[in-house]
């Protein structure tokens, strides 16, 4: 289990000479994923979930707040002792071609991790390669026909599986998967959700899926967890059905109204909500950060910043002076 | 438009290979067609050889683009062709977020776009370039004195639709417009498509890989794979009733906001590549759960029947009224 | 096992693949042909070359500075010796002075590339605005300046100072690379899963960078070539044995090579090997330009 | 008493106009800014021509005294060498139109004296110095010499000494200057702080600038650029009528190899000494109009021992490296126009060597080359030869390492034919080049090197030529009269000679001793001395002398004639001064 | 223009840090450096004729004009000099200002650089087009390996071999310094002609040697343009030929502006052998020969100035880059 409290992160661009420019990617997140658990992270481009990411799966660093994995704080640990926490944690990324070492063999991209583990725990050669085919099984693919390829001979869905076998390699206990499957063919995306869903189940290993397709992160898994980010903040989060069919913050009202309408197969939904402006990095920080777009936003929103909580009868913790559940999704015709 | 027969191919290492096979599609006048297709399925070539322009080791080798009151763009030339490009085809670029130049103001690209034009009136293209900026959202005269690097994704493919009809292209070909644009960015620029559309009365063409984007604003839909149209017809009834085995698992395989997640699957295989494409009988073949003896060796034809048109052995079976679509060698 | 082993088989095969792109690649242009020929042509004049001439010289105090002869191509120097018999000979001390420096330009070059694109951090801030100056001040009025202390008494010596003063900008741009590859995930993955950073240094980055180290080196040799008997040139250099540059110096300065046409042939045989090296280079490096093109991989 | 020189003085019109191009060897790089300053070291003042000494030093082989005019008309030394008194030329005027007085005369020997020179020297107990100048009339002035430490060479110090004229240069000097100079010859602490003062004015003079070039010679400086200086003839001169070229054109000199292509071309009217390789010799010989005068040049130079180092601290080795090089060889290969070979190693130059010695030349081992006799050297120092090679007697292996600085083209290729010569013997051998001429003295000063070319026979005073020998760089110091020896590797005793050495014929004698004496002996008492000296560099050989210079001056005829014979005693001289003697005339 | 003025400022703090520090390296350099140039100018008067106590004094004065006391106090001195552009006094120069003779070589340095460059560069854009439209080709092959030969010879080596043939085989041009003495110096046509037909043989070896470099830079630079979409862009819009063809030159020149700067300031660097061919009295001959007379201060002047003049050239590149690249102008970081 990984749990995060207040995590900020702010970068700064360090400037030519004089003066530095400050981006705060994070405003203090929550979030919890259990064990075989799954969470999935939302938000338009920018909002931050790719830095929350890596900072669960320790690639970056993070300027307040609290992280525990295993209820182990990682602020209190040296960075050399934080690493076999962190080595729990893999990252899936978005592009699978640049994740794997164009001048090495999937066998020795797998070998590596293998050895290094093998070494620590006092295993033999051949269980190396057992292993190696083994986790390319796990992924679905044959290790006589992949093992000896290089990345650039597989098709981008066989890559990401390799990608994903690597990180099993380690015996993770959470996958972070950052878009992973935005650059892969449409006819294959399902596969690469399907296996991270089927990993959960069998090995039981958290996914923590990080993407702006909402609908995609419903297939790894509806028991697991939908959080909003905005402008590195969550403004919503609750169990993915929930917030997908009763969303309350007007921001996940406005991304899921934006999903593209399958006119043969769908009904759109009946109160789209369309955020008045586009995002604007550079506006005010004070108030609501999303009041500015927001069609709804009243008085206090201005002048006061909503806190994530329950409350109101709404099943999910929500970012917002007022909540309030419109249908924005898109219905199948058989429904209606 | 009519695109009659078109074939395009690449000079690879393993000679010339079609990215484009044989395709035949009519664009009626004042539609939204979207053509949807899997990476390396030809899509960006199709649209360019629309115009004609298929860059080199590229070559159109066969077929007509017919434009009307232009005639066949294929035979066109040098200044003929490219008086064509832009005033009656606009294209908005795949890759429209760099598709500006980004030492030159936007202004001054649409002043460049204006004399090579030989639009006298400038003023009334800038004017007219504002009110186009306006209707899309954007304040015009702010736009127009940016440079590209100034305006965020969304913002320079607006910019992009509006030099592809600031000369009254009445044919539009939008080449991947929401790639790279997050969700609620892609809502808008679909939205100003449709009604753009609908107000100058174009006729449309949209290129992308989401079949999401094309359910949303096409009328008629076209499906490619391996450089071949494997199914056409208006979008409403493709979708509800995909007839081609590929349209049918590509939908399959999208994945739902509501319903059952498991009905959800992917296609198995991959796709082909340029290499890889079957040099006779079905595109579709290996992946194919409906595969016949006759699809490794025969190319099935394309079989209209109504507003659609589906080519498929298996499907031609099932369907007793057939046209013929006119073939093309 | 049996993965390894087929592993073992494919690498093979891979390899030999490799090996048939370059050929493809060196058939492609005849030109590189004749690259890869002259290069190999200059290895062996250094290495064996001096071994077909008498340690000293055959010379003819009746014949010093001739033209060109049936019995002497380039004519003779200033001591009657047969000029490619020196050009020949003093390859030696230049080209082993050039493989030094490549050598050390190289391996500092790329290590501390490595070193501040990896460490990133104050260590990069202070190591890239030390390379900065380097590059900022310019080699060769410098070594002029250092010639002055330096006694370059050998061509270990001397590629030692080229290679100490010209590591500069491969640093630069092993290090650009560094932070580039770096960004790609396979380096970050490599990290995520606790691989040490020798691991991820000797086989990630460094593989990733050989046909691009590779490429530097080949023009270090050049740089290294060119400096050195430019110094000889000028003449502020001390030598002991003969050389090209030296060889340059005396034709011009001593025995008026740019005066009377009949000791152009001295002056002609240095030159002509620096061109041929050149060339050498240069066709080579614009073959492992496209052997080492990732694309050209994909096929 | 000797008196001036005749100048040509067939009035008329000198055959007038043209332009006459030379090139300045001894002084690379014409400096645009210079200032037309002789004492300044890249001034714009070019001997002979804009810049004026009371008189020219002639080539001669043995007197060190004798002058052509210049400021001066005439001149007389007194027998004892007291003294000399001026005359100065009776019309000669500066290019501003005033007259040269004995006034300017003084003014430039006391700016001669802040400057360093040889008879104003301000080291205490120095030879040869003058003790007083004094005005005798506008256009007479004395100068007598301190009799305390005398010098043969004192007239010479006087009349080699550059004139400029005190109402430009004037200021420099202080008034009690003459005081100061006094003062600077003693010793205590007036005497340092007299000396500190005239070293302050020298760097005075050295960086003064004339607002504009006012000289008493046949030109005036028109214009420098980088590259070169134009002269405009100055119609005030004396012998103006005389001067043919109306202007002078100098070029840059920035090597060898960029004047023989001038000559090649035939550009120049005239260039100094320039060694050349025998192609371009002979190419310059075919240019058209191409005129070689040769003379006598009072310099050799010679392969140098440190005797500190074994072997050559064996008197044998050294003579069997005398046998075996063949100076002939070397000499064409080297220097084949510029030098001859050195019949026997003397320390002299050959010529001034017959007219020294006269008939005692003959008595000198000539080491004619001889490989039986160098082996035969060898054996006798004890060295063994093994396998063909010759190895230290005690079997360890000897390498001949003869260093040279690099740029100088002859002594390299010198070196180059000497280790093959070794080498094709059994002696093994290797060049080294050092970096520049400053370094190689250092190092070869500091007793770094085994053996290295150096410069002898610097003539024509007797001092001067053994002085290469038996001077500091051997060992011995004279200071104030008084003469000191260090050991071998001390106190600059670089060749690393014993105080004393045998000579068949003579005995023990201290050469260093005898040298210093020569410093004022009249010719007589100086011939047995330089005999014995001879005999000494002979039998002892410090040095290996290995080719007499040759002076080469080019001349071009195409434009003018009047040049200077073969062998003339003007050769050493720019053609400035032929020019305003009155010699050299256009070609009609 | 804030973002100007900021990065002028960055510069020209970075400027004068590497010039002091360049001032320190030189000045110990040069103090280090062994022989006895005393020793050497007495040896050489003795040479010239002078006996050898005279010699002596005369080179105590000349040496007088060397900066005196420990080397500790010299540095101060020299530093504290180089403040007020005071560059010492040179010795061979008879105590002449450093600087004033590094003005008068800089001229003849400057002239033929500036010459050379632009004519290789307005030359080598050119040809670099042709080679980067012809690529394919035979003739773009040619362009290309030609491009990379005369890169990769040294300058020495073409000044030789044009030497060698104009001024030696065929004597049809002079090699012997900047100008004739003949001609009155100013605005006529004899002087300028002199001076134009002295400087054909150096500038045209500084315009070869650096013309193969024009040419690669230019031809990647096309290249990477025409790659760029929006050449594509403006083609597919109807663009005029000649429009975008202006497209492509400037945006692929821009990069360039850069290394002209810069070639400029090494230029004068390497200025040294084609000085020293063509006896061009530049910089570079100057070093050489304060080098050989062991002219403390001239050596570490010219050196000094020769490395100002690149860092200086940085600056002037890096501003120039950012008045004409929008990019940079608005203060965005553009990656060269
Ligand atoms: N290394 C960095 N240096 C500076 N700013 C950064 C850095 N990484 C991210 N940022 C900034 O932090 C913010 C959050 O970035 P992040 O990549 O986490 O967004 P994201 O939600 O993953 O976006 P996307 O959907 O585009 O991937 C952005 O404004 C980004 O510009
Ligand atoms: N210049 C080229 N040379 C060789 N093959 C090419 C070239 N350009 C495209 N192709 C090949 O042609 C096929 C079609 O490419 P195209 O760019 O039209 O695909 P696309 O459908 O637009 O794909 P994407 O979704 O990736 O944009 C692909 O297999 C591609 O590899
Ligand atoms: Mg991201
Ligand atoms: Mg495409």
């Amino acid at each position: 289990m990984i749990t995060g409290t207040g995590v900020v992160k702010t970068f700064k661009q360090r400037g030519k000479v004089l003066g530095a420019r400050e981006v705060r990617a994070l405003r203090g997140v929550d979030f919890t994923i259990p064990k075989g658990g799954a969470a999935s992270f939302i938000g338009e481009s920018g909002c931050g979930k790719t830095t929350l990411g890596r900072i669960i799966a320790g690639l970056e660093s993070y300027d307040e707040g609290e992280i525990l994995i295993d209820g182990q704080s990682m602020s209190a640990l040296k960075p050399k002792q934080r690493q076999p926490h962190f080595r729990k944690i893999q990252m899936i990324h978005q592009d699978p071609y640049s994740a794997l070492n164009p001048t090495r063999t999937i066998h020795q991209t797998l070998y590596a991790p293998l050895s290094l583990r093998a070494r620590q725990t006092g295993r033999s050669r051949s269980w190396i390669d057992e292993r190696a085919a083994e986790v390319l099984s796990l992924v679905g693919l044959d290790p006589g026909t992949v093992l000896a390829r290089y990345p650039h001979q597989l098709s981008g869905g066989m890559r990401q599986r390799v990608v994903i076998a690597r990180a099993l390699t380690v015996d993770p206990e959470m996958l972070v998967a950052d878009e992973a499957v935005s650059m892969i063919d449409v006819s294959l995306r399902l596969g690469i959700l399907a296996l991270l869903k089927d990993l959960r189940e069998r090995l039981g290993v958290s996914v923590l899926f990080i993407t702006h397709d909402v609908a995609t992160a419903r297939y790894i898994g509806d028991d697991g967890e939908l959080y909003v980010i905005y402008r590195g903040q969550v403004v919503e989060r609750g169990a993915v059905d929930t917030v997908i069919a009763d969303p309350v913050h007007p921001y996940t009202q406005s991304l899921l109204s934006a999903i593209p309408v399958l006119h043969g197969l769908e009904q759109p939904g009946e109160q789209p909500v369309t955020p008045l402006e586009s995002l604007n990095e550079s506006q005010s920080d004070e108030g609501c950060l999303f009041a500015r777009r927001c069609p709804f936003r009243g008085e206090r929103c201005t002048t006061e910043r909503p806190l994530l909580r329950l409350g109101e009868g709404i099943p999910q913790e929500h970012a917002c002076f007022y909540p309030e559940r419109r249908s924005v999704i898109a219905r199948p015709m058989s429904e209606v | 438009m009519r695109i009659d027969g078109l074939t395009v191919v690449y000079k690879t290492p393993a000679g010339e290979l079609p990215a484009v096979r044989e395709i035949s599609l009519d664009l009626r006048p004042g539609s939204i067609t979207g053509i949807v297709g899997e990476s390396g399925s030809g899509k960006s070539t199709l649209a360019l050889s629309l115009l004609n322009a298929v860059q080199p080791p590229g070559r159109i080798a066969a077929g007509s683009v017919e434009i009307d009151g232009l005639g066949d763009v294929v035979g066109l030339r040098g200044e003929q062709l490219r008086k064509a490009r832009g005033k009656h085809i606009g294209y908005v670029f795949q890759a429209a977020q760099n598709s500006l130049n980004p030492l030159k103001t936007v202004g001054k690209q649409l002043l460049d776009l204006g004399r090579s034009h030989g639009v006298d009136d400038l003023r009334g293209l800038v004017r007219e370039a504002k009110e186009l900026l306006g209707r899309m959202g954007l304040d015009g005269a702010r736009v127009l004195d940016s440079h590209q690097h100034e305006l965020s994704g969304g913002m320079r493919q607006r910019v992009g639709i509006m030099l592809a009809l600031v000369l009254n292209a009445h044919l539009v070909v939008l080449d991947e417009p929401t790639t790279a644009l997050d969700m609620i960015t892609q809502a808008n620029i679909l939205k100003i498509i449709r009604e753009v559309h609908d107000e100058r009365g174009l006729t449309t063409l949209v290129i992308t890989h989401d079949i999401g984007v094309v359910a949303e604003v096409a009328d008629r839909l076209a499906v490619m794979y391996g450089g071949r149209l494997v199914e056409q017809g208006p979008t409403r009834e493709v979708l509800g009733a995909p007839r081609h085995p590929y349209t049918k698992g590509l939908i399959r395989a999208i994945p739902r906001l509501v319903g059952d997640i498991d009905e959800a699957r992917a296609l198995p295989g991959r796709p082909p590549t340029l290499a890889t494409v079957p040099k006779e009988g079905c595109v579709f073949r290996e992946r194919c759960a409906l595969r016949m003896d006759v699809c490794d060796t025969v190319d099935p034809r394309a079989v209209a029947d109504g507003p659609r048109i589906v080519a498929c052995h298996a499907v031609e079976g099932a369907v007793d009224v057939t046209v013929d679509v006119k073939e093309h060698a | 096992m049996t993965a390894i082993l087929e592993t073992s088989s494919t690498t093979a095969t891979m390899r030999r693949n490799f090996w048939s792109g370059v050929w493809r690649v060196m058939k492609r242009k005849p030109s590189r042909m004749v690259g890869a020929v002259l290069m190999l042509g200059f290895v062996f004049m250094g290495l064996f070359g001096p071994m077909f001439y008498p340690e000293q010289l055959d010379r003819d105090p009746n014949a010093i500075t001739r033209p060109p002869s049936w019995e002497h191509w380039l004519g003779t120097d200033d001591q009657g010796r047969d000029v490619i018999a020196l050009v020949v000979t003093g390859s030696q001390y230049v080209l082993l002075a050039a493989l030094v420096t490549a050598v050390i330009t190289v391996v500092l070059g790329t290590g501390i590339g490595l070193f501040s694109g990896f460490k990133r951090g104050r260590w990069d801030n202070v190591l890239m605005r030390f390379t900065d100056m380097k590059l900022t001040i310019p080699g060769l009025p410098l070594l002029l300046v250092l010639s002055t202390v330096w006694k370059f008494s050998s061509a270990v010596q001397m590629g030692l100072v080229l290679g100490l003063l010209g590591w500069g900008g491969v640093a630069r741009a092993v290090r650009s690379q560094t932070l580039s590859l770096r960004e790609r995930g396979f380096i970050e993955a490599a990290r995520g899963l606790g691989l040490s950073t020798t691991h991820i240094v000797g086989k990630e980055l460094l593989p990733s960078m050989a046909p691009y180290i590779a490429m530097n080196m080949l023009i270090a040799v050049t740089g290294g070539v060119y400096s050195q008997v430019g110094l000889f040139f000028l003449g502020v250099l001390p030598y002991e044995s003969n050389n090209w540059g030296q060889m340059l110096n005396t034709a011009v300065f001593r025995s008026g090579a740019l005066t009377v046409p009949s000791a152009l042939g001295f002056l002609i045989g240095p030159l002509l090997a620096i061109l041929l090296l050149t060339l050498a280079i240069v066709l080579v490096v614009d073959a492992m330009d496209e052997i080492f093109n990732p694309r050209l991989r994909e096929e | 008493a000797c008196s001036g020189g005749s100048t040509n003085n067939s009035s008329g019109s000198g055959g007038g106009g043209g332009l006459f191009t030379t090139i300045d060897v001894n002084r690379p790089g014409i400096d645009a800014s210079g200032p037309a300053n002789p004492w300044a070291p890249k001034g714009n003042s070019f001997q002979g021509y804009n810049a004026m000494k009371l008189g020219w030093v002639k080539n001669h082989l043995t007197d060190p005294n004798q002058f052509y005019p210049g400021i001066a008309a005439s001149w007389d030394i007194a027998p004892d060498n007291s003294s000399i008194t001026i005359h100065l030329q009776p019309n000669g005027k500066w290019s501003d139109g005033k007259p040269v007085t004995a006034d300017d005369v003084k003014l430039s020997l006391g700016l001669a004296a802040t400057t360093g020179s040889t008879a104003f020297a301000t080291t205490p107990g120095a030879a040869g110095v003058a003790s007083e100048v004094e005005v005798v009339d506008p256009k007479t002035v004395k100068v007598t010499q301190d009799m305390g430490n005398p010098s043969s060479k004192f007239a010479r110090g006087i009349m080699d000494s550059w004139v400029v004229p005190a109402h430009v240069w004037g200021s420099l000097l202080p008034a009690d200057f003459w005081d100061k100079l006094e003062a600077s010859r003693g010793t205590g602490a007036d005497a340092d702080k007299a000396r500190e003062d005239i070293l302050a004015i020298g760097q005075k003079v050295l960086a003064f600038a004339p607002p504009k070039d006012v000289s008493a010679g046949p030109y005036t400086l028109e214009r420098v650029n980088p590259g070169e200086a134009l002269l405009v003839k100055n119609k005030n001169f004396y012998n103006a009528s005389n001067v043919a070229p109306a202007q002078v054109k100098f070029l840059n000199y920035s090597g060898n190899e960029q004047i023989w292509n001038y000559l090649t071309a035939g550009k120049l009217d005239h260039a100094g000494f320039t060694a050349a390789p025998t192609d371009v010799m002979n190419r310059i010989k075919n240019a058209p109009g191409s005129n070689i005068i040769k003379g006598f040049s009072p310099v050799a130079v010679g392969l140098a021992f440190n005797q500190s180092k074994k072997p050559y601290d064996n008197v044998h080795v050294r003579r069997g490296l005398a046998y075996l090089i063949d100076r002939e060889q070397v000499t064409k290969v080297a220097s084949p126009e510029g030098g001859t070979a050195a019949v026997t190693t003397s320390g002299i130059h050959q010529k001034p060597a017959q007219e020294w010695l006269g008939s005692e030349v003959s008595t000198l081992e000539p080491y004619k080359h001889d490989v039986a006799k160098a082996e035969a050297e060898f054996k006798e120092a004890g060295l063994q030869k093994k396998n063909g090679k010759w190895t230290l007697a005690d079997g360890s292996p000897w390498k001949v390492s003869m260093h040279v600085p690099s740029g100088f083209s002859d002594w390299i290729s010198a070196q180059e034919n000497i280790k093959s010569q070794l080498i094709e013997n059994g002696v093994d051998a290797e060049v080294i080049t050092v970096a520049d001429y400053p370094i190689y003295l250092e190092e070869i000063a500091a007793g770094k090197y085994d053996v290295g070319f150096w410069l002898i026979a610097l003539g024509p005073a007797p001092y001067d030529i053994f002085q290469r020998l038996y001077g500091a760089s051997n060992g011995w110091t004279n200071v104030a009269g008084k003469v000191a020896h260090s050991a071998p590797g001390k106190g600059g005793n670089w060749m690393g000679g014993a105080e004393e050495v045998d000579v068949e014929g003579a005995g023990k004698i201290n050469p260093g001793e005898l040298t210093a004496k020569l410093n004022a002996a009249t010719p007589e008492e100086a011939k047995p001395i330089m005999l014995e000296l001879a005999k000494a560099a002979n039998q002892n050989l410090p040095v290996i002398q290995l080719w007499d210079y040759v002076n080469t001056q080019f001349t071009n005829t195409s434009r003018f004639t009047g040049w200077p014979e073969q062998d003339s005693d003007l050769l050493r001289l720019p053609a400035g001064v032929w020019i305003q003697l009155g010699l050299i005339k256009a070609k009609q | 223009m804030v973002v100007i003025a900021r990065r002028l400022a960055g510069h020209l703090v970075r400027g004068i840090v590497m010039i002091l520090v360049v001032a320190t390296i030189s000045f110990f350099i040069v103090r280090s450096i062994p022989g006895d140039p005393v020793a050497a100018n007495v040896q050489k008067l003795i040479q010239q004729g002078m006996d050898p106590r005279s010699a002596e004094q005369a080179t105590r004065v000349l040496y007088g004009f060397q900066p005196q006391g420990t080397l500790w106090q010299q540095y101060t001195d020299y530093m504290s000099g180089l403040v007020r552009f005071d560059l010492g006094q040179s010795v061979t120069h008879a105590g002449a200002p450093v600087t004033q003779v590094l003005g008068e070589a800089a001229k003849w340095t400057v002239l033929p650089v500036l010459a050379g460059t632009l004519l290789s560069f307005l030359i080598g854009i050119i040809m670099g087009v042709y080679a980067a439209i012809k690529r394919s080709g035979k003739l773009g092959d040619v362009l290309a390996i030609s491009g990379s030969l005369l890169h990769g010879v040294p300058q020495y080596v073409l000044g030789l071999l044009l030497s060698a043939v104009f001024a030696t085989l065929i004597p049809i041009l002079p090699a012997d310094g900047p100008v004739d003495i003949l001609f009155e110096p100013g605005f006529n046509a004899g002087y300028l002609g002199s001076l134009a037909e002295h400087a054909v043989l150096p500038v045209l070896t500084y315009a070869l040697a650096a013309y193969g470099g024009w040419i690669l830079a230019m031809k990647s630079s096309v290249v990477t343009v025409l790659g760029d979409d929006f050449i594509l862009a403006a083609e597919l819009r109807g663009m005029k030929r000649s429009i975008v063809f202006r497209y492509i030159a400037r945006n692929a020149i821009l990069p360039l502006f850069t290394i002209l700067a810069l070639s400029l300031g090494l230029l004068l660097g390497g200025a040294v052998f084609i000085e020293r061919i063509f006896n061009y009295p530049g910089l570079g001959l100057l070093l050489l020969d304060s080098i050989t007379m062991r002219d403390y201060a001239l050596m570490g002047g010219a050196f000094l100035i020769i490395t100002a003049s690149i860092i200086v050239a940085n600056i002037l590149a890096d501003l120039f880059y950012s008045v004409i690249d929008p990019r940079v102008r608005s203060g965005e970081e553009v990656s060269a």
